[in-house]
């Protein structure tokens, strides 16, 4: 391409890019106002400025606290996830019988259940086995997310040649050692792409965790909602906290990005 | 250590009308170092693939030591192969992938890094064992996944086309590398090629191939001087054998464009006994029985034919004539010295005692 | 503690909806066990866009239900029936207001216990309204209080608002339940139960609320479709851009975080004049509390002691009133002061006996709510449908949720 | 792999047993449930389809039907125009890519209510003063009407989802072997060509995904319905997941919201699992 | 109609500590037909890449008509390309995967039809039309590679090994094939082999590399006869060219084990004027320049030696002997009549004329 022609692009993406930000302006811009502040004008610069709010929000989600969960509950259901469901997917994918075909299709469907109609039958389920709590949601998770996993699995794996396959059974591997030492390093692209996908899924989620998750296990989001009254919202708190609490996701992220190599299967066949 | 039987091996894959393998039948006794040759296309790689127990056998048996392994995985058959399309893994270094046969067999660390590192020695590797494939050229490909093959102990090695993107030189390194692998080891090794050298000086046995059919089994020399048919003729030795169709005529063979030799007593009487004679046929024979020098016309007086230089090659020691005669053309491959510009009519003897005849109907061969 | 039973430990669960109490109600539990500390209490509080009721079900049908729990109104009564104890027994029960207990009432059994008063009306800004020259005391009618806004309208620009009323129009539960509860619960002497338990509804002073709708909307900050109830006290009552807005006292808290010297200094209640109850301020009962009778007995017990103790020992009443900023429901209050002016101005009505009760409870819960009566006021809001079809669909949405019932 | 192997099972069982566990058995559940009267707790009696048959004289289950049916079309098109676009702007080794990546992703690290609660202020802030600034009265009175309400919702899903969309792009992006792409270009293709001709058949797998995914995820759009309009005005802008959930917690019919939501799983179904069907075939194993 | 100049060119790959490519220089004439030849990972295919335009050129100029290409985009400059990998589209038929580039080109749909039908034809590729890349054996799948290419009419051609895959016979089709082609269309071709016999038939001139350093350019008789320096001469011919260090003496090119010929007056004379009197020399011999016939030993009996066999191959019309004489290993090419048992001890004679002489410090020819 050429020199100008890739400048240009990178000004276009960088100007999208802007307009992209503009929330994110109103999140950190109001996260450093007083409440009067905020309602005084939204949009503005913060006129006095205040880093309260953080001090606060720290305080008032018991932050480290609570962080300690969402991270404990965020690790272990997505490495759960990408265990799982790429061994789940490799199975189906490399196995052509209807019996895959409908399992696959199961999988899919599943994501089309409104999580709210199954709520109360749910937790109903795991309440009577004493399941309520972070075991149980990292279960629940699994059960969840999984579908989204073996999908975008299923979907990379079409591209990975079997003869990767072929290769390490030649040379002595178990379907075992053939996914775990072949196929999986292979699919580290999407691999980081389904851990981004969940990892933000479980963050952010709010309502499963309020129905499964005893006070003392409490995620961010969870704590979080304290700030929201039924008529007394404390945004100022909310705003500080929500920078608080995204800034390791955006550090995974920007983390991940550089794990995510170009053209895996370069190289490997003619 | 084993003993290789295929018996009617058929193979259909999903979604072709036709067999890409039919009736394939081979006894390789153990230790044997078996090619298969035969046209792109014909089946050479999908017999190895059901060897390797890649693909489903249709239908037919394939044995080792008389077991029938047609259900036995892959990864129980200890066989090592170097594919066609290298089947390198992308995510490994060369070391690793090299190494990666004998990592999952828990051999020792230090033992591995020594048999790698000599493996790449051997393959001229060395400089590379820390580059991932995609930054490799093909021919450094190649030998990774050559390499791949040697460093194990198997009890059977399936090559496929493991030389075809090296040059000539490393070629016939690689070649005695092969063959001096294949004496200490004393495993049988199956090898796929379509370069004849290749075939004819490693083989124990070739298997010759057209079209998922055997054409012939047999050694180097039995293949080149005994073909079965006039496949199987034509296609070992290179350039190709000359054929003219025509038929027998006294004691002469000949045809409607002036192609008027005679054929040695002894050929005639058992062309004459099968019934040839008067009937079409084909004959059969070699550049390289083809004489330009003075000497050969004179010694070869009765099989003198007049004919014209179309294309004319030099090739080191040798010269190829691409020479027609009536409206027939042939390639003689003549002596370097007798250089014969395009254009030039000239005269060339046949040595007929070396001269093949088939069945115009079977295409097989009467003598 | 004193009870032989209560010398093994008891450990209870309390789920309630009103999350900005969260951390004092935590604190109260906290304190009980230092002096009760066989009793444990852990609270959850619910709140942040989910509602209460699917998360107390689905804590109840997976076997997690909590020993305290609260109820909305009749029809969370009804809801809830098979987990209800019988509360009668209670000293606070025997201390709480009269009519404060009407909804939680079946025959003699009490299954609730309220949690706290609320009062609404029109909370307005003093400093506007002095400069106007303006009593609110004095506007008890229609009309006097037509002619107050007029003039504040006629002063905006100098006394700096954007509208005499901020109404939004986004969310029409102000109107739908306050402002309604005044003109629908006539019918029902102002009792959610009565209305629960009504087939019909009559509506008779539709004409007296679509006057009061009309004149909040000519009136208010614009536009009202767009405005919220954050951008109503939020960013105008409380930055003084509007002279007054119907709410409650509830709103409290969130002027005093924005600025508490303006909620101390500037800001007033007046009841919103109604036909027949000139110069009464709807008072009632927003939550109650209810225990779970599923429990454990000595929880059930336990559970009883704590509530007790919160409305009626000396200790738990100065929490009430000054942690949790209750405007209490029970007597024994008397001289208690309230945290802001707003809860002092609905505690003052009600110790002078000047309230009428929240009909509007009866149909917190219902789907005629939010699926008919909402909408329907929202699309004349907008313009979009008549006032005559407005009360007319609703009066015909309520006669069908009553006889499906 | 064969299904007969126990390898395979072995593979599969971990998720197999996760999904039954966690939604194929409350499914059944909940399939059940909608034929009484179940109220969240217990019920009372078996009501036979009387909850499927009351459906269709439902006009808001109806309206927010043909509501989200009319979103779903507008964001599956934009999400995946923009979401590819976005991961092609950034996988062109531009210097700027990986920090435009992030920031196209950031917006999905943003939950719910607090989401809801900006894009009110851009709406009826932001918008009317640049309306006011640029005199333009389209900018005005977001969300105070169907029109608007219903643009705010594809305007704030496109902002949260196109990152979301884009990074699943990306990671098919980077599975074309680079020298496909090379033979095309000397073949003459020009960037649109290689695009349509090569690069977008060779990620169908992500098209699939990504169609199934903006798919299913419009159709059962709720936190931002929620939190932005709440279905308003007069529940104009309410979709059928919010409809649901109001169905059984504001009016406590939960026996009718399985059933709803059992109806809505089969429409969806129906039409997500034919998209799937149709695009798998068309793609290519190596 | 192009003539392209590629100069000093320089090519160090990312990651790499060295070159692959250092001071390439090379002016191609119009309708020429360069080949280029060397060891594996020499640089041939990213020299290849770069006219492409697909690799950028660490510094260099790289010019067609005189026009400097190096940042012309790939699609812009017209060429058309076989991969030494095919990089087939795996997405589309056979058929789809030729027409490609006549498509984007919005060639008309019948002409484009025809043409592809016609290059199927000439590749044997009619019937698998309509399969996709992964249902085609290796050979096939090269072949649609070539096909792709053939079908445009592209200023310049690249052909990356592009007949690895294929049996001789297909492969000296496909060679004339490609002959024609480029005879018809008279544009430049530049063609990558490791097959020497493709490039010595088929070249108008020869590129030579090692290690990415040019080597020699010129023609097949050129490299043949008159190699620059040792690693040319040892790299063309098949078998290699053998060679004997030692130096001169007398009149005789003598070694530490005992061999000595008899150098003809005239090389000799040359040897002495350039001082190669007493020097330590190398001296380089053709297999097929090494004689066994009584005839040849009579003839050349000044350069006969004494040699034992190690290796007897027969190739055909001719034997290989790998002999060896004193301790050092040779291969000689004679006549299969002359054929001998590994072991024999026989007399070989050398066609002196035909000897090199190479400089032992800088390998390069003396003679
Ligand atoms: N992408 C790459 N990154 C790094 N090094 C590379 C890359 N491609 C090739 N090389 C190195 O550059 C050198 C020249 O490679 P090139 O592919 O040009 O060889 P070649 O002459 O085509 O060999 P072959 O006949 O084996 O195909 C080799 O040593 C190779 O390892
Ligand atoms: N996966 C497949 N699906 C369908 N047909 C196939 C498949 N693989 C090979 N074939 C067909 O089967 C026949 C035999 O293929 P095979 O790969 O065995 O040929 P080969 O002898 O190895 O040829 P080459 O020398 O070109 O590699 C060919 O005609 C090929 O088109
Ligand atoms: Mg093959
Ligand atoms: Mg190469």
């Amino acid at each position: 391409m050429h020199k100008t022609s890739k400048w240009l692009l990178g000004i276009f993406g960088l100007l999208i890019g802007l307009i992209w930000l503009f929330p994110f302006y109103l999140i950190i811009v109001n996260s450093f106002k007083t409440p009067k502040g905020i309602f005084a004008s939204v949009l503005k610069l913060p006129a006095p400025l205040t880093t309260a709010n953080y001090g606060d929000s720290f305080r008032a989600l018991n932050f480290l606290g609570s962080l300690t969960n969402s991270f404990i509950i965020t690790v272990a259901g997505v490495l759960l996830i990408i265990l799982a469901s790429s061994m789940g997917a490799y199975a189906l994918q490399r196995n052509h019988s209807k019996l895959s075909g409908f399992i696959l299709m199961l999988f899919i469907s599943a994501m089309l259940i409104p999580f709210q109609s199954v709520m109360i039958p749910l937790t109903a389920m795991f309440g009577k086995v004493h399941m309520l709590n972070m075991v149980g949601l990292v279960i629940m998770y699994l059960g969840f997310q999984c579908s989204l996993s073996i999908f975008l699995y299923q979907g990379t794996l079409n591209s990975i040649p079997v003869a990767m396959d072929e290769a390490a059974e030649i040379e002595g591997a178990s379907k075992w050692q053939t996914f775990f030492k072949v196929i999986f390093p292979m699919l580290s692209p999407i691999t980081v792409t389904v851990a981004i996908l969940n990892i933000i899924a479980i963050w952010n989620d709010y309502l499963l965790p309020s129905l499964v998750l005893p006070q003392s296990q409490y995620t961010i989001p969870l704590q979080m909602f304290n700030f929201f009254g039924e008529y007394t919202k404390q945004w100022h708190l909310a705003l500080a906290g929500l920078a608080l609490s995204i800034l390791p996701v955006i550090i995974f992220y920007l983390f991940a990005q550089r794990y995510i190599i170009k053209g895996v299967t370069d190289g490997a066949v003619k | 250590m084993v003993e290789v039987n295929l018996e009617h091996i058929y193979k259909k894959y999903a979604g072709n009308d036709n067999y890409s393998v039919s009736d394939f039948n081979l006894q390789a006794k153990d230790g044997e170092f078996i090619f298969f040759v035969g046209p792109s296309g014909c089946g050479k790689s999908t017999i190895l693939r059901m060897i390797a127990g890649l693909e489903e056998i249709t239908k037919g048996d394939f044995k080792m030591n008389d077991k029938v392994m047609n259900d036995v995985a892959p990864r129980d058959r200890d066989i090592a192969m170097v594919f066609q399309n290298y089947a390198l893994y992308p995510h490994m270094t060369v070391f690793d992938n090299m190494a990666f046969g004998l990592n999952i067999r828990k051999n020792d660390k230090a033992d591995t890094k020594r048999r790698v590192d000599e493996a790449a020695a051997i393959l001229g590797l060395s400089d590379f064992l820390q580059r991932k494939p995609a930054a490799l050229s093909g021919g450094q490909r190649q030998r990774v996944a050559l390499g791949r093959a040697i460093v194990r102990d198997a009890n059977l090695f399936l090559l496929d086309e493991p030389l075809s993107n090296l040059d000539a030189k490393l070629r016939v390194n690689m070649r005695a590398e092969i063959a001096k692998l294949h004496q200490r080891l004393g495993t049988n090794m199956i090898y796929v090629t379509h370069d004849q050298i290749e075939a004819m000086t490693m083989a124990d046995r070739i298997v010759i191939m057209d079209t998922g059919k055997v054409q012939q089994i047999g050694t180097p020399f039995e293949l080149y001087n005994e073909p079965k048919n006039k496949f199987v003729a034509g296609f070992i030795g290179s350039p190709a054998m000359n054929f003219f169709d025509g038929k027998i005529s006294g004691n002469q063979f000949v045809n409607d464009s002036g192609l008027a030799v005679v054929i040695p007593e002894g050929q005639l009487k058992v062309l004459n006994d099968k019934g040839y004679n008067d009937k079409a046929l084909t004959l059969g024979i070699r550049p390289e029985d083809i004489h330009a020098e003075q000497v050969a016309l004179d010694t070869f007086p009765e099989a003198v034919i007049d004919a014209n230089v179309q294309v004319s090659e030099l090739l080191g020691a040798d010269s190829m004539l691409y020479s027609r005669t009536g409206n027939i053309d042939f390639i003689a491959q003549v002596d370097a010295r007798d250089y014969h510009k395009p254009g030039d009519d000239i005269k060339l003897a046949f040595e007929m005692s070396k001269a093949h005849y088939f069945d115009n109907d079977t295409d097989l061969t009467i003598l | 503690g004193n009870s032989s039973a209560q010398d093994k430990n008891v450990k209870i669960s309390i789920l309630q909806g009103k999350v900005e109490a969260n951390k004092e109600f935590k604190q109260i539990a906290k304190q009980y066990h230092k002096t009760h500390p066989n009793v444990t209490i852990s609270v959850t509080s619910i709140g942040g866009g989910t509602q209460y009721d699917p998360v107390l079900k689905t804590r109840i049908s997976s076997g997690n239900a909590p020993t305290i729990f609260s109820l909305a109104g009749p029809a969370d009564v009804e809801m809830f029936k098979a987990h209800e104890l019988d509360l009668s027994d209670m000293k606070a029960v025997k201390n709480a207001l009269p009519g404060t207990l009407d909804t939680v009432k079946s025959g003699s059994k009490v299954v609730g216990l309220p949690f706290n008063l609320e009062g609404y009306g029109f909370v307005y800004n003093k400093e506007v309204f002095a400069k106007a020259g303006i009593d609110p005391t004095t506007l008890t009618t229609y009309d006097k209080l037509n002619a107050a806004v007029e003039k504040i309208n006629g002063m905006k620009d100098e006394l700096g608002l954007k509208g005499v009323f901020a109404l939004p129009g986004k969310e029409t539960w102000t109107l739908s339940d306050h402002l309604a509860n005044l003109y629908l619960g006539q019918e029902y002497n102002y009792s959610a139960k009565k209305m629960y338990n009504s087939k019909t509804m009559k509506f008779t002073a539709n004409q007296e609320m679509k006057q009061m709708i009309d004149l909040q909307k000519q009136y208010s900050a614009q536009p009202v479709l767009q405005m919220d109830y954050s951008t109503q006290v939020n960013q105008l009552f409380s930055q003084g851009k509007v002279a007054m807005i119907q709410q409650g006292d509830w709103i409290a808290p969130t002027i005093k975080q924005i600025d508490s010297d303006f909620l101390k200094n500037n800001v007033g209640m007046f009841p919103i004049p109604v036909k027949g109850q000139e110069g009464k301020m709807p008072v009632g009962v927003p939550n109650y509390w209810a225990i779970n009778s599923k429990s454990d007995k000595a929880e059930q017990k336990a559970a009883k002691d704590f509530l007790n103790w919160l409305y009626t020992s000396k200790a738990g009443k100065k929490d009430v009133v000054n942690k949790l900023q209750f405007i209490p429901a029970y007597k024994g209050f008397a001289d208690a002061k309230m945290a802001d002016p707003l809860s002092q101005a609905a505690f003052d009505y009600k110790k002078a006996n000047k309230t009428f009760g929240w009909a509007f409870n009866a149909y917190t819960g219902t789907s005629w709510d939010p699926d008919v009566f909402q909408p329907n006021l929202a699309k004349y809001l907008s313009g979009k449908q008549s006032w005559d079809t407005t009360v007319k669909n609703s009066t015909a949405g309520w006669k069908k949720q009553q006889a499906d019932q | 792999m064969k299904n007969r192997s126990l390898s395979f099972w072995l593979f599969l069982t971990p998720t197999l047993v996760a999904l039954s566990l966690v939604v194929i058995i409350p499914v059944i559940m909940g399939l059940f449930y909608s034929f009484t009267n179940w109220d969240g707790i217990a019920f009372t009696e078996m009501v036979g389809f009387k909850n499927y048959l009351s459906l269709f004289q439902d006009h808001d289950f109806i309206n927010a039907f043909w509501f989200t049916v009319k979103f779903v079309i507008t964001t599956v098109i934009l999400l995946n125009a923009i979401g590819l676009s976005l991961a092609l702007l950034v996988t062109q080794k531009l210097k700027t890519s990986n920090f435009l990546r992030t920031i196209f992703f950031m917006p999905n690290m943003i939950g719910g209510l607090i989401l809801g609660f900006i894009w009110q202020f851009i709406f009826t802030q932001a918008f009317t003063a640049l309306g006011n600034a640029l005199h333009l009265s389209w900018l005005q009175n977001w969300l105070t009407n169907e029109t608007t309400g219903f643009w705010g919702l594809v305007i704030v899903t496109v902002w949260q989802m196109s990152g979301y969309i884009m990074i699943i792009y990306i990671a098919y992006l980077q599975n074309i072997p680079q020298e496909v792409i090379e033979a095309a270009e000397m073949d003459g293709a020009s960037a649109w060509q290689r695009f349509t001709k090569i690069t977008f058949p060779m990620i169908a797998p992500a098209f699939t995904v990504c169609m199934f995914l903006t798919l299913s995820n419009g159709f059962k759009i709720y936190d931002q319905n929620l939190s932005l309009t709440n279905g308003g005005p007069y529940k104009s802008t309410q979709m059928l997941a919010l409809d649901i959930v109001n169905t059984a917690y504001n009016a406590g019919n939960f026996a009718l919201a399985e059933a709803k939501s059992i109806i809505f799983f089969l429409i969806v179904a129906a039409i997500s699992l034919l998209q799937v069907y149709y695009n798998r075939k068309r793609e290519v194993k190596l």
